[in-house]
């Protein structure tokens, strides 16, 4: 983790590069969640009197656009995809499997924090549906049982590092 | 439409609601005494009937439906009735005795608000009254409703209005008549 | 040769250098890198194919190239050895070895890695996807190579703005967003327009579930989409553009990244484009998980960076669109089928496809069939040839039941409308749309009425939440599809659904809202004894519905 | 400002108003009525509850009076079966989005949507009604917010940004989930930029909005956004 005035530099740095430009609002967002992680009030108010832009105008678009994040995120993030080709090919019962046997509901992370699970609207992955993003990695043809052992393992593999 | 000798049976019924609706009824003073020689009230909260008849033309139910015998007795109603008219916001949309809806488990929560913290003496849920449903509903959730007279209450003005034009076989615009609240 | 500014008569020459590079070369090798194959190793193949290559000894001969995709995104990483156009699928690092030692070595092609399902190519037509899988698009002279850049050089040196808006207008060009307008005529509406300056939107924002298309062509082929806005830039007289793309879509941001600085820094773009007083920059502008933002006039809310919120039309954008200014909105396919107008002629194009509706459309064919992938054809072909030729007929052997045509406020057609001609007008006519290009497979497996369920819940998702009809309509339209599928419906249920769709299709304010509904519609029309069954037998033919009621009760 | 008029019909009537008058108000200064929610002289038009619809002759589509402009020689329809139909479809969906309650409402008789259902004969909605249970914010010394009564018209937003200039206002979230929003999200009583001004409140159709122990008739006034305009121009 970059400390704080590292990470508020980056931010300016970005900012500048596109000259406090008010339409650049979207680009600024997704540095900012970038460089934090997710979009907490004290960045959005931030990028508000930066751009010189109503607070109640940047909340409205961060909370418009399905990307932005306002919470963090758990250590490890999986997202099921829920296009057509994914639902049709059964991605729900992976998204069942995953709430049952880690005990968390979509859009939401465990109680320890260790595991987010969220969906989207397609990754675009559509011929290797059905398609779980796990931390950043598409996982095509995935299964129930495929996802729950990379799952376990990742989780696993952290428990035994923090021990 | 009907024969003079035989008059119109008209029922009306009171579920939860706050009677204001057989009230503004009641409200139509001396065009009672003409509605009087039209029709005749077979089954009624201010007539002693027990059971709601067979044949029933017309069936004017007050408030929203809470609770299971209240189902029963809807469902019974417009198995009799040849015509069955919603009377008041209750019936019609649910208002204020559905505001528990917001709620989940809202039955349990009624219950409890009513019977244990406003309770001073004696706090304890009843079991010999009828179950609370879930969800409050308006009538034409649960059943077929052929007429509608929103209000809070209707005014005699409007109730007058709509039987008129039934009992003249004409069907009710109620265009500018319905007002909520 | 990269950062030399060129002028108007250099590209051909380079195109003749690469030509000649490339002819000393006796195979090559094209390793598709899209994010089909990429999640399945193909960096790794790629890595592999360039160590073999020197491992036998063959690197003089055989150039080994990172392509985009080639269409067969099922059966990836998907590999073509030319000359040949062998297609090698499911390559795996420990193939790799076997394929250069045989194939080019010994000159023996591997029979069984081969792509078996010739039929997949056989009645595509590639305009749009013309370079895809054949050129490296990382490098801006395999484009030029390939006869890119030509155009607009052609219409620099030789042609009016008018004349180029002439040619498209002839070869009967229509938008390939989804809703069909000509896009000559597009082009004639901001070119009259008298404010400046003026902007030019390419639209990247492939926000249907099930589609990638778009995808597919920025990360095969970016050039052709620069290359496409550079041309209209000229005809409408723009100078700025901005492609709008998905920020769920890195690599095909980082292609066209690439390109945007490979073109500038040939003098591509920016001031004095080839030298000559034309100038026209490209930006790129991320999308952020918003599928209204396809919408006309919902992208420029988003690229102004506000909530991606449709507004009325008219003013229409080529009068009034970024910051009030007249804008060119076009989708990206639009675009990549540009140069090929400036360079045949409007009058070839139009040959293609049928008399209304000419040139190709590019399909995501998804869902249950043999083979899915990204596909070309031209319009007018049937339903049936896409499904059963081209995409090989319904996976696992199962009996087709529908075909999805047009993202998720596209309609469900059944088995007697599998003869209908793809185009705009057709489609709409049996109440489906073009939509963006999904065509998705439904089995005898699927229950039609969960699918027109999942489609609404969709729309609901991503519904703006402006206009009435959409925000409130189809959350209703929901919550009788919930009564439904748990058994609690009544057949009076069914006129209501009909009643609200059809009132949303028409009230509502922008496309989403118009077409959310068609899946109801269409399914309601056309398979609305499966809704009887669920109604009054409480039966779902495909035992989807009523799972989780069957699961409560036994609980 | 071009001073060239166009003439059209509206309902029959051959009506003629200055170039770029919108269809709404070419109707309403020559006394046919429209119903509206949204739309409010003096804001910025919408075009979002769509109660305002009306038919163009040569056009299967409708379009929002609100926002569209006149043309010369156009035909306007503004209230056949299939408009009616759907303004009660409108009203129907706006009244079991969220809770309504006239009884218990502070704006009961005083309120837009009340009286539109009322003028259009909604007698009772064909869906099922919603009951939320959105936190009633009354942080703010004397303004109220009761989302559960909002029907997203916007005004309120429009007044804070166009007239008031302050832009506290705005919408989070999308589609159904959709809500008026302080600043950052806050409780009023903590807007840093919040003047107090109540045009809100006053422009505020239903009872989501209002001044707390203050009776609605006196609160209501909206054509406070037009008379603010007026002033201005002066």
């Amino acid at each position: 983790m970059l400390r704080e005035d590292k990470r508020r530099e980056l931010l300016d740095n970005f900012m500048r590069k596109h000259e406090y430009d008010e339409s650049a609002l979207l680009e600024i967002l997704h540095k900012t969640q970038e460089i934090y992680g997710y979009l907490d009030n004290e960045s959005l108010m931030y990028v508000a009197q930066s751009l010189n832009l109503p607070p109640s105008h940047v909340y409205g678009v961060a909370t418009f656009y399905s990307f932005f994040k306002l919470k963090a995120a758990g250590e490890h993030v999986v997202t099921g995809c829920l296009g057509t080709a994914c639902y049709v090919k059964g991605v729900e019962e992976i998204m069942q499997a995953v709430e049952r046997e880690f005990n968390v509901k979509r859009g939401e992370s465990t109680a320890d924090g260790k595991l987010s699970l969220f969906v989207t609207r397609c990754i675009g992955a559509c011929a290797m549906a059905p398609s779980v993003v796990i931390d950043g990695e598409v996982m095509g043809k995935a299964t129930p049982e495929l996802v729950i052992n990379k799952l376990k393992l990742l989780l696993g593999g952290n428990k035994t590092e923090t021990r | 439409m009907m024969a003079a000798a035989e008059k119109v049976k008209v029922a009306t019924m009171w579920l939860s609601g706050c009677s204001g609706c057989h009230m503004s009824f009641l409200d139509m003073d001396e065009l009672l005494i003409d509605l009087a020689a039209k029709i005749q009230v077979v089954y009624s909260p201010i007539a002693d009937v027990k059971v709601f008849p067979e044949k029933v033309d017309v069936t004017l139910i007050e408030g929203a439906v809470a609770n299971d015998e209240q189902l029963e007795l809807l469902k019974q109603a417009r198995e009799r009735t040849k015509v069955l008219i919603s009377l008041g916001d209750c019936a019609v949309t649910g208002n204020v005795p559905a505001l528990r809806n917001a709620w989940g488990n809202s039955a349990r929560l009624a219950l409890e608000r009513a019977y244990i913290e406003n309770a001073d003496v004696n706090k304890q849920i009843p079991t010999d009254v009828p179950e609370l449903l879930e969800k409050v509903r308006p009538l034409h959730e649960v059943v077929k409703v052929d007429y509608y007279i929103p209000g809070c209450p209707p005014s005699a003005g409007v109730i007058t209005y709509v039987l008129t034009e039934l009992l003249a076989g004409r069907v009710p615009n109620m265009e500018g008549k319905c007002k909520y609240g | 040769m990269e950062g030399t500014r060129l002028k108007l008569g250099d590209l051909q020459k380079i195109a003749e250098h690469e030509v000649d590079f490339e002819r000393a070369f006796k195979h090559r090798i094209n390793v598709c890198c899209s994010s089909g194959c990429v999640p399945f190793g193909a960096f790794d193949v790629l890595k592999a194919f360039q160590e073999a290559v020197k491992e036998f000894g063959v690197e003089k001969e055989c150039k080994v190239a990172r392509t985009g995709c080639v269409g067969t995104c099922a059966v990836g990483p998907a590999v073509v050895i030319e000359p040949g156009d062998y297609l090698y699928q499911n390559v795996t690092p420990d193939k790799v070895r076997q394929i250069v030692r045989d194939h080019i070595v010994l000159g023996l092609p591997v029979k069984d890695m081969l792509y078996q399902n010739e039929a997949f190519f056989k009645k595509q037509h590639r305009l749009v996807l013309r370079n895809a899988g054949k050129i490296d698009p990382t490098r801006i002279q395999d484009y030029i190579a390939a006869g890119g850049y030509a155009a607009i050089v052609k219409c620099l040196a030789t042609m009016t703005p008018q004349g180029v808006i002439y040619e498209v207008l002839g070869s009967g060009l229509r938008g390939r967003g989804g809703a069909g307008f000509p896009t000559g005529q597009k082009w004639s509406l901001v070119a009259r327009s008298h404010s400046s300056p003026k902007y030019i939107v390419a639209n990247l924002d492939e926000g249907d579930p099930g589609v990638f298309a778009n995808r597919t062509l920025a990360e095969a082929d970016p050039h052709a989409i620069l290359e496409g806005m550079l041309i209209a830039a000229y005809a409408v007289g723009a100078e700025k553009g901005y492609i709008y793309i998905r920020a769920e879509y890195p690599l095909a941001i980082e292609t066209l990244q690439k390109a945007i600085a490979q073109a500038r820094a040939m003098s591509l773009l920016g001031e004095n484009v080839l030298e000559t007083s034309f100038k026209f920059d490209v930006e790129l502008r991320f999308g952020a998980g918003a599928f209204v933002a396809g919408e006309e006039t919902a992208i420029l809310a988003s690229v102004e960076g506000r909530r991606a919120m449709p507004r009325p039309r008219p003013p229409y954008p080529a009068n009034s669109g970024l910051w009030g200014k007249p804008t060119l909105i076009q989708n990206v396919e639009t675009l990549a089928n540009i140069p090929l107008i400036v360079l045949n002629g409007g009058a070839w194009f139009s040959k293609i496809g049928t008399g209304k509706c000419t040139g190709t459309k590019c399909f995501s064919l998804t869902g249950k069939v043999n083979n899915p992938g990204i596909i070309e054809v031209p319009m007018g072909i049937t339903l049936h040839e896409v499904v059963f030729d081209v995409g090989g007929g319904v996976a696992d052997n199962r009996k087709f039941k529908a075909v999805l045509v047009g993202g998720p406020s596209g309609g469900c057609l059944p088995e007697t409308l599998l003869e209908l001609p793809i185009d705009y007008d057709s489609l709409t006519r049996v109440g489906a749309i073009m939509g963006s290009g999904g065509i998705v497979v439904i089995d005898d497996k699927s229950c039609m009425v969960d699918t027109a369920k999942f489609f609404t819940d969709f729309c609901i998702d991503e519904s703006c939440g402006k206009c009435t009809p959409c925000r409130a309509g189809l959350a209703k339209i929901k919550e009788i599809f919930e009564g439904i599928t748990r058994g609690e419906g009544n057949l009076e249920d069914l006129a209501t659904l009909e009643k609200a769709s059809i009132y949303i299709r028409d009230a509502s304010l922008c496309g989403l809202g118009q077409t959310a509904p068609n899946p109801v519609i269409t399914t309601l029309r056309y398979f609305k004894d499966e809704y009887v069954r669920h109604i009054v037998d409480k039966v779902c033919p495909a035992d989807r519905c009523f799972k989780n009621v069957k699961e409560v009760n036994k609980q | 400002m071009s001073n060239s008029t166009v003439t059209l019909k509206i309902d029959g009537v051959e009506i003629t108003v200055p170039e770029g008058t919108m269809i709404l108000k070419a109707a309403t200064d020559n006394g046919i009525r429209i119903p509206t929610l949204c739309a409010l002289e003096g804001l910025s038009n919408s075009g979002g509850c769509r109660l305002c619809l009306v038919e163009i002759a040569g056009s299967p589509k409708l379009f929002a009076a609100c926002i569209t402009p006149v043309s010369s020689g156009m035909v306007v329809t503004t209230n056949s079966e299939r408009l009616k139909e759907y303004r009660k479809m409108t009203v129907q969906l706006l009244l079991s989005e969220r809770t309504h309650v006239c009884s218990v409402c502070v704006a009961n008789d005083h309120c837009e949507l009340q009286s539109l259902a009322n003028e259009l004969g909604v007698d009772h909605v064909m869906f099922e009604r919603k009951w939320t249970d959105y936190k009633i914010d009354s942080t703010h010394d004397f303004l109220v917010i009761d989302r559960n009564r909002c029907i997203l018209c916007t005004r309120c937003i429009r007044v804070c940004d166009e007239i008031e200039g302050a832009h506290t206002l705005d919408l989070k979230m999308r589609g159904k989930d959709t809500q008026v929003i302080m600043d950052l999200d806050n409780n009023w009583g903590v807007s840093c930029s919040c003047t107090s001004c109540r045009k809100c409140a006053k422009v505020c159709p239903v009872g989501a909005i209002y001044v707390e122990e203050e009776p609605l008739a006196r609160t209501k006034h909206k054509e406070i956004a037009e008379f603010l305009l007026a002033r201005r121009r002066r």
